[in-house]
């Protein structure tokens, strides 16, 4: 019997790969990339609880994709993604991206989500010397330009926004009792590494895991505290129940809250009846609002939405999709007509692509981290604004400084040209 | 494995009726097997293949505790997780592979003892309910000591690349195999003789097994032990197949879908644990491949979980005994009554007084 | 104390849940002597059709009925189609059967509404009355109490005073006996399963409201506390049930509030490992006669 | 009631009780070499609970156990060791395991194996049956495989527990004579009244837990304490 197992696997193992080989594969040297074709992969929760909210971005960066494509596509070639879903789970991005790499000959890895399900992959993408670019996670560990070259980040890393975030804190509300809850992980680490690099020690701090829906402890004991300003790096279900939870109890300070959280459309909706506790949340975005009507990076993404997203909810994270899919496609326009990986890195390195963000991307040679900075937002009439101007700051002991940069306006057709 | 051989009607007196055919002999020919496909496979398929090798070390174990000794444990992706962290804390000091692996089986089988000398005590669901809450409790550990363990976002294993022109993905594969091979191989043989009646035994019937001589719990701390060694060492393959280690690596349902797949696969048979080991890596991929094509969004992944999901429910319906138990029919087939024999079983009411 | 009495609440309140739903897991083992490992996907899918039918309406209650009538129906539609089917030789198999339909529910559910949070609301306030400046319970925990209680009190008196549950307890007990005496077993399991899903299904609406929202996974967690709490209790026992479900409730809001949210599993675990080495079938065990 | 060092098994006022129920009371027994001693007695009076005793399944309030002369506690997986052997009321068997293996699990002393297994399962007359499954066997078989097992480890004590339940009249004749060929000791729990006086050389009987009579089946047969107890629960 064992040995039928056996041979049962090696046919279903062989007659996979006889289906395998037949898509991908490029036809000159660099995988891919045909004259036609270039194949762009990803790995994304698409199921289980740490899908929501995610599982929309990579659709909607898809559907830049095709917009591009329906436009006659980067120097005529169509942009193919593939979209694996991890589960949020490190050993399935170990499987789906060795298939995307491996079998499916992807050009380049874009946008891959999380931090311990991409740190796992990090290795294998050197290797393989597969460009992986925008990570979508604010991990530091995408800015290691010496050791993984191929790498880099999308989203400013967790401690520039603690710093953005701590330096309003202390502006706004000096001498005020500032607190800090954090996801028990890099996101919560990093992030109070930066607000403490500013304000000097918090007077309490609590974390979470995600594991446990109940902040009723942490918010009671900042409310024994006596809190005035709680600094959150919160996922956009824990901010809701952080917001939710001090109210039950009759605690209202002012909550100052990561971006990675602040989503004011998911925050509104978990809340539901409770919305009206969101007004005068303070949080921060790198990129054009979602209910910003008049900008015209959200009238382009609104209109591709439509046309190629099966007019999905449109929320911040169909902008993030999309804004990661321009960046891209700004990526390739530099890379030329002969594409290699080697010139879609260079392209990036020499940066100075503008977009629909607030502040410009850091890449350089010595820089693979995303956007510097940041701007402050703030709910009011259950609608959230951006007010001040846009900060950028480093990861290190740098100031904080406003940013200079104007912005920009998307170009006539939607898509970016070769610079 | 299977238990039953073709009686032998000429000399079944006195003389074992018994001629199986040696594990050995099934392990050399697996051996070559993998070996030839390593050559010819692409790299994906290797790393697949190597993926099913780590994953057999723990079925096979898995398969030995519940299927032959009627332990059930939600827990082993939590012992995988001991074997994986103990490999990634060694490699990433000593940069010596066997030692890694080595440590990982010794302190994964400390940690196993332990479980098992709470889980001799337990019965069905309870043993369920602590196993449960030691798989939940990953997360929890390394965060709490995250100086150590580094929280959610795990460590990096360091590995030397393999030797001259070799590939990864087959070095990768020979590793997982090879440790594979030599786990089932071992069990094999240690299930064969007295160590595998007494843990059928009580799995059967305690009490008689304990007149019978046999010391039930300590049969069920060592059925405890075999596993959790294997379970650790596969763990250790995991980290060396992934280069890093995270608890999200080791979720609550890496125990339910191991426990499924040695279910699917046929419980308590060696042949089952292949099997599962098998659906474990090529389910999610066929699934996967599946919503890819349907292309919805809506769609992609959740279509692969109903997959997954309906073809549990009918492989259970349909052949309940698991994959291994769906046998040619032979002239023999009434001899081997009842078919499902190598399941958990309990005396069916019935039978007892009707017969 | 003032800290300790508002972690005390804390812990009531979701322990309560935790009860409600080891409850449902009870039920089952008790007719079936199956874990449903699906009561929390169940639970899930049957507050989606509540939530359709109360933001139809507008009604909260209505959408309430609804779920526990679904859950009534769809206990009992898993018991008929595909429970009976299983073959019980081997414990595990009732058990793999279940996980299967977790994923096949969860993905249902994911295709057809997203795997996105959905608000649920509350029919209460969620604001808790202070007192000498302590939180204490709100008006929804009160509404969950009494619920819960609800609950334990019909049950108790379903299976003691009345000759439908008499039956069902004799159904799951003495099968073969029951069948003699004109008991019709098969009816009394797919009772006894569309009463444990209609019970998980008013867990899930009593607990959705105080969790991050209507997901395919919303109650994967809780299944976890329930399942501990229903172990704790032993699973033979109602009351064990509700004991247990309000000591996880406490054990995580004292070990949060107290040591940090990180180490409350670890804490669960020492507490599980703790009772039962002392009392290995839980604590509310009956003691067992020698079987030799 | 004997206190001098002797060979074989013997209670001494052993008392056993669940909760307020006596189960045992002041029972001693004697059970000596090559001798085959029958516990008689209506339902619940006790005859299994002695069993337990000796088996380490019950534990005595008071009383003890010495086995050669030297005190005995038992532990059911060491009895084995000590060279008693236990069969079951109804069937205790490994259902998942062929006849053959059933009784290779009652061989436990060194060198031996399959020879042994073989030698007992031939001995009570199913090694044709080897290679099946229990279940798939009659009821009067099954006992027959149990007998083999627990004949397999070579007891110097043998245990029946009610051997003949559910045999019809050849099966227990053939168990009678296989009792009487035994070269063990057997201690003998059973209702069986034909079986028990053409096999015992000595019987004791139990009434709610009290021993009334302890003799040889001629003398049982005439103790109207026995005639009466039997009556007065059979009315």
């Amino acid at each position: 019997m064992r040995r039928t197992a056996t041979v049962l696997a090696a046919l279903l193992l062989a007659a996979g790969c006889s289906n395998g080989n037949s898509s991908g594969g490029g036809s000159g040297d660099t995988p891919g990339v045909t004259d036609s074709e270039i194949v762009v992969g990803t790995h994304m929760p698409l199921t289980g609880p740490a899908a929501a909210g995610y599982s929309k971005i990579a659709p909607a960066t898809k559907a830049y994709f095709d917009y591009v494509n329906a436009n006659g596509g980067v120097y005529g070639r169509k942009i193919t993604y593939k979209i694996m879903d991890d589960g949020y789970n490190p050993a399935n991005t170990q499987q789906v991206v060795r298939q995307l790499v491996l079998q499916d000959k992807v050009f380049a890895i874009l946008n891959g989500l999380g931090t311990p399900t991409h740190t796992g992959v990090l290795d294998f993408l050197k290797t393989n010397r597969v460009p992986d670019l925008f990570v979508a996670s604010g991990s530091r560990s995408w800015n290691q330009p010496d050791k993984y070259p191929g790498t880099f980040g999308f989203n400013p890393d967790y401690t520039v926004e603690g710093k953005i975030l701590a330096t309003h804190v202390k502006e706004t509300y000096p001498g005020k009792k500032v607190c800090f809850l954090g996801q028990d992980d890099d996101f919560g680490k990093d992030s109070l590494v930066g607000v403490e690099k500013v304000l000097g020690p918090v007077a309490a701090k609590q974390t979470y895991v995600t594991s446990n829906p109940n902040v009723g402890p942490q918010m009671g004991a900042f409310k024994a505290a006596a809190c005035d300003v709680i600094i959150l790096a919160t996922i956009p279900g824990f901010t809701a129940l952080s917001i939710g939870t001090a109210a039950k109890i009759g605690f209202k300070p002012q909550f100052v809250v990561s971006n990675v959280g602040s989503d004011p459309t998911t925050l509104t909706k978990t809340l539901g009846q409770a919305a009206g506790l969101l007004e005068g949340v303070v949080a921060a975005g790198y990129l054009p609002l979602a209910n910003d009507d008049a900008n015209p990076w959200i009238q382009l993404f609104k209109k591709v939405n439509t046309e190629h997203n099966a007019n999905a909810e449109f929320d911040n994270n169909v902008v993030y999709g999309m804004s990661v899919a321009y960046l891209f496609v700004q990526s390739l326009q530099g890379a030329g007509k002969d594409l290699t990986r080697d010139k879609l890195t260079a392209a990036v390195v020499n940066g100075g692509f503008t977009g629909p963000g607030l502040v410009s991307v850091r890449y350089s040679d010595k820089d693979h981290s995303g956007y510097g900075g940041e701007q402050l937002t703030k709910i009011t009439g259950g609608k959230a604004a951006y007010f001040g101007t846009p900060y950028q700051t480093d990861d290190g002991d740098g100031p904080v400084t406003a940013y200079s940069g104007a912005a920009v306006t998307p170009p006539q057709n939607g898509i970016p040209t070769a610079q | 494995m299977t238990t039953v051989a073709i009686p032998e009607k000429v000399e079944r007196r006195r003389v074992p009726t018994r001629r199986r055919v040696s594990p050995l002999l099934v392990v050399l020919v697996a051996a070559a097997v993998i070996a030839v496909l390593t050559y010819t496979l692409p790299p994906f398929r290797n790393y697949q293949l190597a993926t099913i090798g780590a994953y057999l070390c723990v079925t096979a174990g898995l398969t030995v505790l519940t299927g032959l000794n009627g332990q059930l444990s939600l827990g082993h992706g939590a012992l995988m997780a001991t074997g994986a962290y103990t490999l990634a804390l060694m490699q990433n000091r000593f940069d010596m592979l066997v030692l890694g692996l080595a440590a990982a089986i010794v302190v994964t089988t400390a940690v196993g003892a332990i479980i098992g000398l709470a889980a001799a005590r337990l019965r069905g669901p309870y043993l369920a309910g602590l196993t449960l809450a030691v798989a939940v409790v990953v997360p929890s550990i390394t965060s709490t000591f995250d100086e150590t363990f580094n929280s959610d976002q795990g460590l990096t294993v360091a590995l030397e690349p393999p030797p001259g022109t070799i590939g990864v993905e087959q070095w990768q594969a020979w590793l997982c195999w090879g440790a594979a091979l030599v786990t089932v191989l071992l069990l094999a043989y240690a299930i064969r003789g007295r160590f595998g009646r007494d843990l059928r035994a009580v799995r059967d019937d305690e009490t008689a097994a304990k007149l019978a001589g046999v010391g039930v719990a300590r049969t069920q701390v060592l059925a405890f032990v075999v596993s959790s060694a294997c379970a650790g060492l596969a763990g250790a393959l995991f980290a060396v197949l992934a280069q890093s280690v995270s608890p999200g690596a080791f979720p609550l349902t890496l125990s339910l879908f191991l426990l499924m797949a040695i279910v699917i696969g046929g419980l308590g048979r060696l042949s089952g644990a292949v099997i599962g080991a098998f659906l474990l890596v090529a389910l999610p991929s066929v699934a996967q491949s599946i919503a890819e094509d349907a292309g919805s969004q809506r769609l992609e992944g959740n279509l692969a979980l109903t997959f997954f999901g309906v073809v549990l429910v009918v492989v259970m319906l349909a052949a309940p005994g698991g994959l291994a138990s769906l046998r040619f029919p032979t002239k023999q087939a009434s001899l081997r009554f009842p078919t499902k024999k190598a399941s958990l079983r309990f005396p069916r009411k019935k039978q007892k007084g009707q017969e | 104390m003032d800290r300790f009495l508002y972690l005390t609440f804390d812990g009531l309140s979701r322990g309560a849940v935790y009860a409600a739903f080891a409850l449902a897991l009870v039920l089952i083992w008790r007719a079936a002597r199956i874990v449903n490992f699906a009561q929390g996907a169940m639970a899930v899918a049957t507050a989606y059709a509540g939530y359709s039918v109360a933001n139809a309406t507008g009604s909260y209650w209505l959408g309430f009925l609804t779920a526990v009538v679904a859950g009534l129906l769809l206990g009992a539609v898993v018991e008929r189609v595909v429970m009976r089917f299983v073959d019980h030789s081997s414990p595990l198999n009732g058990v793999v059967v279940a996980l299967g339909l977790v994923l096949i529910i969860q993905g249902v559910l994911g295709m057809i509404y997203g795997n996105e949070f959905r608000p649920v609301e509350a029919p209460f306030s969620r604001d808790a009355f202070l007192i000498g400046g302590v939180a204490l319970l709100s008006r929804y925990d009160l509404f969950v109490f009494a619920a819960v209680g609800a609950v334990v009190v019909l049950l108790t008196l379903l299976f003691t005073r009345t000759p439908t549950g008499l039956r069902m307890r004799a159904a799951a007990f003495a099968p073969d006996v029951s069948r003699l005496l004109g008991v019709p077993v098969g009816g009394m399991l797919t009772l006894g399963w569309a009463l444990a899903a209609a019970v998980g299904s008013l867990a899930g609406m009593l607990v959705l409201p105080t969790e991050l929202g209507l997901h395919p996974n919303a109650m994967d967690l809780l299944f976890i506390s329930a399942f501990t709490a229903a172990v704790l209790g032993g699973l033979d026992s109602p009351v064990g049930a509700v004991v247990g479900g309000l000591v996880v409730g406490l054990v995580l809001a004292y070990v949060s509030g107290y040591f940090g949210a990180t180490v409350a599993p670890m804490a669960v675990l020492f507490l599980l490992v703790a009772v039962l080495l002392t009392r290995p079938a839980g604590l509310f065990a009956k003691a067992k006669a020698r079987t030799a | 009631m004997s206190t001098h060092v002797e060979q074989g098994l013997s209670l001494h006022d052993i008392t056993v009780r669940f909760g307020g129920l006596v189960a045992l009371e002041d029972v001693s027994l004697r059970v000596s070499p090559g001798r085959v001693v029958g516990v008689i007695g209506p339902n619940g009076a006790g005859k299994t609970t002695l069993f337990n005793v000796v088996c380490g399944f019950a534990v005595p309030q008071s009383g003890s156990i010495t086995l050669d002369g030297k005190a005995f506690s038992p532990k059911p997986h060491q009895l084995a060791r000590h060279g008693i052997a236990r069969t079951l009321q109804g069937v205790g068997q490994f259902n998942g395991m062929t006849v053959l293996e059933n009784v290779l699990v009652g061989v436990r002393h060194r060198g031996a194996g399959t020879a042994a297994a073989y030698e007992a399962l031939e001995r009570c007359g199913v090694a044709d049956v080897a290679d099946a499954y229990p279940a798939s066997l009659p009821n009067a078989r099954r006992k027959r495989v149990e007998l083999a097992r627990a004949l397999a480890s070579r007891p110097r004590i043998l245990m029946l527990d009610e051997p003949a339940g559910g045999l019809d009249g050849a099966e227990i004749d053939w168990l009678a004579e296989l009792i009487k060929a035994v070269d063990t000791t057997v201690l003998l729990v059973e209702h069986h009244m034909d079986l028990v006086m053409s096999v015992c050389d000595e019987i004791l009987v139990l009434d709610f837990g009290k021993p009334i009579a302890l003799g040889s089946p001629a003398e049982i047969r005439a103790d109207d304490k026995v005639t009466e107890a039997y009556l007065g629960t059979a009315a």
